[in-house]
């Protein structure tokens, strides 16, 4: 199945590349998507951020199971302003919230 | 209102928004660039948006708002691209019957937008450039 | 800026004057006349005040916002007369560094304006007037 | 002595004056110009509003001695907004500290 692949900020930097499509086998997880990548853009690999995940813009699990046509976002942390650690409770919860 | 843009945001603008008979206070919050960040003198900030998701995740502010307390209206305006020193990056405003809702829904707007909206902001400064927001900092400095 | 005038408040002259290169938050509120109040429907709002002694007081809560927070410029308008329905009759802007002090220095303003700073509020509602601020409310409608 | 006597809002609606000068013996406290006033204007006797007094734009107790040309105001529950009870602590608080 084929997937839509959108890197943001750094994640695009360091790929050198922020939207792609990529054939994946099917049911793959957004984790081993992630992996992928790694091979595929060998900037990617060894990152140490804490990512979100969004699959057709909402925010999902990393063990999230991917289906074809699927639009898969690479979030790394986000800020508008000072430097504020993302809190992955909150954001857990509300991914709950909202299904 | 809830959007994105490349151009300058006016106040005026979301104030028209959230205006209202019924509304007896409204508290506004900009962020702008500061021309220091730990010691680095700036130069400007670039954002960079997930366009779709991060209007979708601002709305999503304005409601979770709603539901905590009793507010009018919520606008927010996110501007993407080069922001030079002393121009806003982003202005939300919240209108309300009292001040007390007002004041905490506009916090929480910000403060939440920070967290979990999926709007990145690269520093330039003077010797180089940096996305903030990443744990390890100097790992994603770009020459 | 500490000042009361009689016409419209125009919330970029505020800006302008607590803008700073060295700011990177403000937080703006707005009070302003709303068609309703504890069941009256108000056709407009009387502000009288204590010239001289009112921008004083005004200029106070500036400087003790000051010694709390760390804050870079704040600016207070003050409405005296006639504000007709969604019309500002006070707005502040404070900017600062940094979000938090912002918003908790305008809070602090807004709310000791209300307690000390000596400008009334006379309604005027459908079927009489009355002065905000009494705690026997009615003893001093007006016919 | 003579003083200068502001009244504002309610007051100066049920007195029918807002500002005037007032012949006063020396020494008088602003609590006897109150009560002075009083008599002088009946619309102001029997007030039960808490009052906040000023001299030369200056809070100040109620027991504070005038002296010649003092402009003393008088300064019924200020509200901007909805109506708040006169935290009168805090304003002695302030009181204090600006002397």
């Amino acid at each position: 199945m084929k997937v839509r692949v959108k890197l943001f900020a750094m994640l695009r930097e360091r790929a050198g590349a922020g939207d792609a499509v990529h054939e994946v086998p099917d049911g793959f997880t957004v984790n081993e998507l992630w992996n992928r990548l790694g091979d595929v853009y060998p900037g990617l690999s060894g990152i140490d951020l804490k990512l979100l995940y969004a699959v057709n813009s909402e925010y999902v699990e990393r063990g999230h199971r991917l289906a074809d046509g699927d639009e898969v976002a690479f979030i790394p942390p986000v800020s508008g302003g000072s430097p504020v650690p993302v809190d992955r409770q909150a954001v857990e919860r509300r991914m709950t919230c909202t299904g | 209102m809830y959007r994105l843009t490349d151009k300058p945001i006016e106040l005026n603008e979301l104030l028209a928004c959230v205006g209202d008979p019924g509304a007896g206070a409204v508290s506004t919050f900009i962020g702008a660039t500061r021309d220091n960040n730990e010691g680095r003198s700036i130069i400007s900030l670039d954002y960079e948006a997930y366009p779709g998701m991060a209007e979708q995740e601002l709305a999503r502010l304005g409601e979770e708002a709603a539901e905590k307390w009793e507010i009018t209206r919520m606008a927010i305006v996110h501007r993407i691209g080069n922001v030079p020193i002393g121009e806003a990056s982003v202005m939300i405003a919240v209108s309300a019957p009292h001040r007390d809702a007002a004041f905490k829904a506009c916090r929480y707007a910000i403060d939440e937008l920070k967290k979990r909206v999926p709007i990145w902001k690269k520093e330039i400064y003077e010797g180089g450039e940096i996305w903030i927001g990443s744990q390890s900092g100097q790992r994603f400095a770009t020459p």
